[in-house]
């Protein structure tokens, strides 16, 4: 299937900045760690669409793969919040500045296990942002710790082994409401990246559950969050390709191999199936087919669940155009009659 | 010392009603209580009282006292008409109306001698007592005319009693007509049924002898003033100070003030374009609302929440960050009673210390005390002023009783003063500056400048967090930044006693006795002031604080009284509790506590009494 | 005035070592700092150098000073030997061992002429200062002939510093090497190349000409001591106070606490029938584990969790209904440097004053304050014992440099008195009584008797809440049974006063000066006190406070001393204003707040020098 | 297809008490509030199945619903928590006696909205207890907020129309771990009485998601829980019957249109199939059985998923069979040999 050739790297992209302008400070993380390897395709995502990174606002909970934003988009705002509490503040932000383009960053202690109330929530809202989990299976920044997506089974080098089951984020995300779901892996370079891509482009919110090993904590043999078992058990669903909006490039594609998904400002996104049937407009069945893959010790990667029209929070609460937080006086403290009118309902 | 608008309604000699009075009767200047099951309908039979009082040019205030259930469970509603102005709760009960056949009894017991009762007669009260004076009215036979439908019927028995009142104590029954058409606006079939039914009643009671002393008769006291409860005051002082989001989680007594707000929000603040000058979330919980509200305060918006105790409780480590990383928000505390889920529909000031001190690590907030519901909506304005001046979360206490009873009011002025939003720098700014440090501390002030996320200008972005920062916002660990950081803040809210609302002074300032108060405790301790003058001819200044920290006119109204008596409605004397750890210690052996612990708003004769035991008179 | 056994290592004449010392020689008084990136494995070497020295009887201690990071980031190990058993940090370093590029030159500027200086060679710090002893190693070259294996080479430099400083300091390497072998246990290969690391270094060294005068010499003040950091201590107080559910969410400092009680657990608390007797549950998060922790309790589990700061104020809400519902917890505070997420992996007293008061409305908590490793043990056995007896939960407020630093102590006695499980009545004490009233003050002493669920008794069940109940437990608004409840559990509290551990006098109590302190401050605050002694003739009384509320004792002290002097680890003063608040007002003049904040273990120089500065001297 | 006829109801239970040792203190809620037939029939699946109440231990969150248990089993301990928060109370409490036969009951806000995050936690770990939402929608104690299960399109009284979707709990619970999931009505006492009894003597979490109507607050037209939208939409799965252990009856059933389940206890829940071919032994297609409902707008109702052989939390954790708290002194403090154990180790 003709995916469309990358251009030669660019110096500059098309709005004149190099990718140095989407850089960050310098890692403090692991060498080696998955959650580094993210935060490349993330400046490489965001270079190669061109996106001002003034625009950008980022946002993260508490934990190792917390911290990444601050190794991405140095010219981006960023909100490091609380524990398992990113999803209020990002919402919050977005309400304030609906221009604000989110990403949020976090980890699967972070979101699965004290986060998963506010996870639940922010996917049913359809909050347009991207959500990354660097899933590890472990809380890499207190020292290993099993998290709620270490699989059954999972050994720490300790020797304490996992009996809950796995939260698979995905298939909950889809269930609750998020309208672009995907499962990467970090080392997955090709797939992370033009998932990102059209992650950024959705209108809605967009979750990557990206399984990002600690090479610290989780990468050993027993461990089912390490590079050596995701090299065995990644299962891709498609083959991803992403065609910019302001790429004049049309593709032939054949409908019947090619899932070719336009999203909300024209952009692209190509799936070239490599599971006949796989359906990713197809709510109820990816879910089954995730929790089935679950069970299996599969782990499915590619995107699983797409609906570029989803209504998003900002959408339902049929607001302004223009940020509110930027609203003059004039138009946000009511006139003197307004006041005088509701005094006379008083008396 | 500033002394602002007189916000409480003070007494008015009622000059013309007086003349009228003839010995023996008491004229304006009594209670009514009437008790009934919840969500029995009597709510607005109530409101239709007080408003034919009201009407009337008489003082009244009413006061609801209800349980934390649905329907059934016993609820007490009191008005007091006051010639003079005074509109806490009276101690006692001078008429009750007894509806309700699971506390008649008790209610009953309660009563101070030649008290009068109104009650439904298949109750069978008058043997109870003899000092009372008894009005049994068959209620069921009264509204028997006005309808067929039972069930109607019995809500009107509600508007019956009302009635009944009428012809008792001569409130006139044109204006018990006008307040049901308001009550009922555009319901013409309710305004027409229960116009009947207070006619009925009214007509009933012609039959009855009066013999309890209670009149009421027109005044001119109550001309071009309003009535509102302090959450709406509140809910239109976020209006208009621009409030932008607002995140709740339901939670009483807190959400009507957020309900008033919506419908405000959605009649006044659609755009130009006819779409929301604002977002209103329902989160989750109160975790995720405040955690919205401290996301959207960040990115620049003037953003609020509104809870309770339980509420506040589970916002402590969201207050540590807003303190911390520097972020404004708005956050009421509509206080009831704690601990826990405590009594949910009770009154209480029992957060103030825990809210002063909210979060892990060496963390302070600034508190306001709204007195009345005047400054409900005032200080909603002065909150986002000072949340965003400060770059920190603020903390309006407010309670139940402000909060959800109705209370007499001028009317509110419309702000002036432009809204403050704080130290924010512009990319215009940016361009001229070259750059700025978030942290750094460039105006002696405590207070950094801020950039919006989405800020055109590549050195617009800084890093937010709760982990240590030096001034560029940048993740430290050195023990002199992060030393250097924290006196920084506490130098903030140093600066910030003197931006905080004054406290308010009543009296000359000469009196060896002092008292403060704040918030609800206002009418109360206002009455009991003049009681004290009044009847034992002992003179107190008294202090009404506004806020937290202190301001020096504080310090120094301790510093120029022998006692000091901290009137507050908590067990543990919570506002004492921070002066005594502001004030220079040599002025703590000086404050005595006088705490009120039982749920009911805070009444004048419980105050003056305990500061009359303290004073040893 | 009790006088527990003495905790903290006292003060031993070190005679033979001092017979040997030769003028100009400091021996067995000087501490090392080692300076490396964080994960670099340096925490062995550290640790095989501090059992080295305290195997050859010389008392010391290790502090580790690292940051909020797995890897990468600086890192500060300091030991510090001291013939007079002091063990708090020592401001000045003596040796700095600098493995670590990125800090050392800043860690260089930091010394006092006169240290000495073990640097990595390529480093060539030696031209920075002129008034240093420099040992330049060439640590690369010094391992090369230990392994050809590079990443391995990499860890082994730091087992060759302790090698060279063995040669520097005359720490016996047989010691050393015992040390290896223990800190390598049932590791062959591992304890084989640190041994030859070790020697390596050692014979490296025998070219550095000595230029420093410090010096370990063999003395005889460790014998029967053990070496333990203070989370491992609670954990075995935890464990032989027959815990039985722990319930927990991981946080820095405070997993080891936990993560240690597991291990031991699993190794203590197996049944007869092969089955564990207790349950362990890494919960969702704080609010779950405290949530989980009051369940078991109230179920009648020993029940317990632990955390720092942020878990704390999760835990807010939480903490309130087991104040108002009366249900035993208990919840260990290893206290880190808020505010917010603040600086997770530096010591700090600063949730004192918020935990005291933790939740909304009139809520009061019981914080034990452990002033040592061995206090670590005993007080998470009375936790345990108070909460029971008081049914409420008990705070144990230790912090990051007791928890996770490695301290000298006696060994712990074994616990001699039995449990106490409180007031709990069983099915055939209700069979006796026929039945009982939850919440009634029978004893007057404020505690009710309770039964726990599963009692097999028609009248063993009662309803718990965190709503408004009467004795009964039965649900209820009434203003005069709240309130009543509400002085009963101020009562309760007021009991409590003298079961909580009394306060530690050291000193006469004749003194003018005197000074309070708590928790991990106790070592500096001992030896401060010898020094102001020692050097400037200032006597003080100092009284180590171990809980909240506070006994009688603690106010007698106060009344007893002109000035006295808090000395803690935050900003705010947070013990001295919870004294001020319980003190008679008249006394709350005398306090005097000595506060530190830069999240480094406290030493001695900086509250003697700060009381110095206060006393005017 | 045979159910076995109801005894004629006995004054007595098996052990001896009558039904007014089952009773609860005078309901306060609204009169024809769902929570209150709901409390009825909890009152007589105990007795029916002739458990001791003190062996009972009830446990509630913060709402309407979470007052019920003060309106039912008056001789059983209980515990009325925090908003939200029931399950880790509950767990707590189990992890502390293993014996208590526990349930708890819970609101949709409770559960949905502020509990969510320990919802999910309880169901994966499978706690073993009876877990019922009484679910209306809305918040009844707080007059009448929609809750995080308002179905999309649902309008309360004052107009307001919810937009969210709606979380389906079920679906949750069945996905997370749960091993007995059923939804019903406070209106279907057969099906409710059925269901409850095979939850209680179940072992692990049972789950009831059971519609309840605010008769004040969300019981009017446009309302998605009221008792004419359940009359309309309620679309059982199976006709349920359960057939007690001690019962000695054997009833033949037909395996072709009859699903037995023999329960932990040896007790039998019969499921005659209305729908051929939903199997709730399948976990993933029962989930995208419930999603296909919803998006329909049907309302599943019956047994959704039942496992009674899934590990529980307390099995994991191999605790001793005595209850925890009832251990004696010389069980859980080690010996003086284990302290000199300890002290030599750290010499
Ligand atoms: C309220 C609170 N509880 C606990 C912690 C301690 N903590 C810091 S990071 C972390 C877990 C991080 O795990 P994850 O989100 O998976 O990130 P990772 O480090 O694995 O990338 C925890 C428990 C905290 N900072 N705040
Ligand atoms: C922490 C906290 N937040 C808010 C509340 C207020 N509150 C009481 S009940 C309730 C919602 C109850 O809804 P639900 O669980 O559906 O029960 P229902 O009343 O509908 O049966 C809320 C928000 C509270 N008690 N505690
Ligand atoms: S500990 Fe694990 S998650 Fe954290 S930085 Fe290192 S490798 Fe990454
Ligand atoms: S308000 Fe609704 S949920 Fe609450 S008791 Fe009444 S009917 Fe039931
Ligand atoms: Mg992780
Ligand atoms: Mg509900």
């Amino acid at each position: 299937m003709p995916t469309p050739a990358a251009p030669a790297a660019p110096r500059s992209n098309r709005i004149g900045l190099t990718v140095i302008d989407y850089r960050g400070g310098k890692t403090t993380l692991c060498a080696g760690c998955g959650h580094n390897a993210i935060s490349e395709r993330i400046v490489e995502a965001y270079f190669d669409l061109g996106i001002a990174p003034e625009r950008v606002a980022k946002f993260s909970g508490i934990g190792c793969s917390s911290k990444s934003p601050a190794y991405f988009l140095s010219r981006s705002h960023s909100f490091n919040a609380l524990h398992g509490r990113m999803p209020s503040v990002a919402t919050g932000a977005l309400l304030a500045n609906r221009g604000l383009l989110a990403i949020g960053v976090s980890g699967d202690g972070d979101t699965a296990s004290i986060g998963i109330g506010q996870f639940v929530h922010l996917m049913r809202r359809n909050l347009p942002m991207v959500y990354v989990i660097e899933n590890n299976g472990v809380y890499g920044l207190t020292k290993g710790q099993f998290s709620a997506t270490a699989d059954v089974g999972s050994r720490l080098k300790t020797g304490v082994v996992n009996e809950l089951p796995p939260i698979d984020t995905c298939a909950l995300a889809i269930q609750l409401g998020a309208s672009y779901v995907g499962r990467s892996f970090s080392g997955d370079k090709k797939q992370l990246s033009a998932m990102l891509k059209a992650a950024i482009v959705h209108r809605g919110t967009a979750m990557l559950d990206v399984v990002s090993p600690c090479v610290t904590f989780n990468d050993h043999e027993g461990s089912t969050k390490s590079y050596a078992y995701m090299k065995d058990h990644d299962a891709p669903l498609q083959e991803l390709s992403f065609v910019p909006a302001f790429e004049d490039i049309t593709v032939d594609y054949d409908p019947g191999s090619t899932i070719d998904v336009t999203l909300h400002d024209g952009s692209h996104l190509r799936l070239r199936k490599l599971e006949d049937g796989y359906d990713p407009s197809d709510k109820s069945r990816s879910v089954a087919r995730l929790m089935d893959a679950q069970a299996r010790g599969e782990v499915l990667t590619g995107v699983l669940y797409v609906d570029p029209k989803a209504p998003t929070l900002i959408d339902s609460l049929d607001v302004t155009e223009a940020p509110l937080a930027s609203l003059p006086e004039a138009v946000t403290r009511p006139p003197r009659e307004a006041l005088e009118e509701i005094m006379a309902s008083l008396r | 010392m500033s002394v602002p608008q007189p916000t409480a309604p003070q007494p008015t000699v009622a000059k013309d009603s007086a003349r009228r009075t003839e010995p023996g009767q008491v004229v304006n200047d009594f209670s009514i209580q009437v008790a009934t099951p919840n969500g029995s309908g009597s709510q607005s039979s109530n409101t239709v009282l007080l408003r034919a009082i009201f009407q009337m040019g008489v003082p009244v205030s009413g006061k609801n006292l209800f349980p934390s259930n649905i329907a059934g469970l016993p609820t007490w509603y009191t008005i007091r008409a006051s010639k003079d102005g005074w509109i806490a709760r009276k101690k006692d009960v001078d008429v009750l109306v007894a509806m309700n056949a699971e506390t008649a009894r008790e209610d009953v017991a309660a009563l101070r001698p030649g008290a009068a009762v109104v009650y439904d007669a298949p109750l069978g009260l008058s043997s109870t007592r003899a000092d009372l004076v008894w009005y049994p009215v068959p209620f069921d036979r009264v509204v028997e005319p006005v309808t067929g439908d039972a069930k109607l019927r019995k809500l009107l028995k509600n508007m019956a009693y009302v009635g009944v009142l009428a012809r008792l104590l001569d409130v006139e029954l044109a204006e018990v007509e006008r307040a049901i058409v308001r009550q009922f606006a555009r319901k013409a079939k309710a305004q027409q049924l229960n116009v009947a039914a207070a006619r009925a009643g009214f007509e009933h009671a012609a039959a009855l002898e009066k013999r309890d002393p209670f009149f009421v008769r027109r005044m001119d006291a109550t001309r071009g003033k309003i009535i509102v409860d302090g959450n709406a005051a509140a809910a239109l002082g976020a209006l208009f100070a621009g409030v932008t989001v607002v995140t709740w989680y339901p939670i009483t007594p807190s959400s009507s003030l957020v309900e008033t707000l919506i419908s405000y929000l959605k009649q006044y603040r659609i755009g130009a374009d006819g779409k929301a000058t604002y977002a209103v979330v329902q989160a989750e919980d109160e975790l995720a609302a405040v955690g919205m509200a401290i996301g959207a305060g960040w990115a620049g918006a003037r953003a609020m929440t509104a809870t309770a105790g339980p509420g506040v409780s589970l916002m402590s480590e969201f207050a540590g960050l807003g303190y911390y990383a520097e972020i404004p928000a708005v956050i009421f505390d509509v206080q009831r009673v704690g601990p826990s889920t405590g009594l949910p529909t009770r009154t209480s000031q029992g957060d103030v210390l825990s809210t002063a001190f909210l979060s892990h690590g060496d963390t302070q907030h600034i508190l306001l005390f709204p007195g009345s519901v005047a400054e409900c909506f005032t200080m909603a304005g002065e909150a986002f002023d000072l949340a965003e001046r400060f770059q920190t979360p603020v903390f309006v206490m407010t309670d139940l009783d402000l909060g959800m009873n109705n209370w007499m009011s001028d009317p509110f002025p419309y702000p002036e003063r432009p809204l403050d939003r704080g130290k924010v720098l512009s990319r215009e700014d940016l361009d001229r500056l070259g750059g700025f440090a978030r942290y750094r501390d460039v105006d002696g002030d405590g207070i950094g400048w801020r950039t919006l996320p989405g800020t055109d200008h590549p050195r617009a972005a800084y890093f937010t967090r709760g982990t240590g920062h030096d001034e560029e916002a940048v993740y430290s660990e050195k023990a002199d930044v992060f030393e250097r950081n924290m006196e920084r803040l506490a130098r903030k809210l140093e600066t910030a006693r003197s931006s905080v609302p004054a406290p308010e002074l009543h009296g000359g300032g000469r009196a060896r006795v002092g008292i403060v108060a704040y918030g609800s405790s206002h009418p109360a301790v206002a009455e009991a002031r003049d009681q004290l003058r009044r009847e034992r001819d002992l003179d107190a200044d008294y202090l009404r604080v506004r806020a937290y920290p202190f301001s020096r006119e504080v310090h120094a109204f301790v510093e120029q009284h022998e006692r000091v008596y901290v009137v507050e409605q908590n067990r543990d004397g919570q506002l004492a509790a921070l002066l005594q750890l502001d004030l220079a210690p040599e002025l703590a052996p000086r404050l005595r506590k006088v705490a009120h612990l039982d749920g009911l708003p805070l009444d004048a004769r419980s105050v003056s009494d305990e500061i009359l035991g303290m004073e040893g008179r």
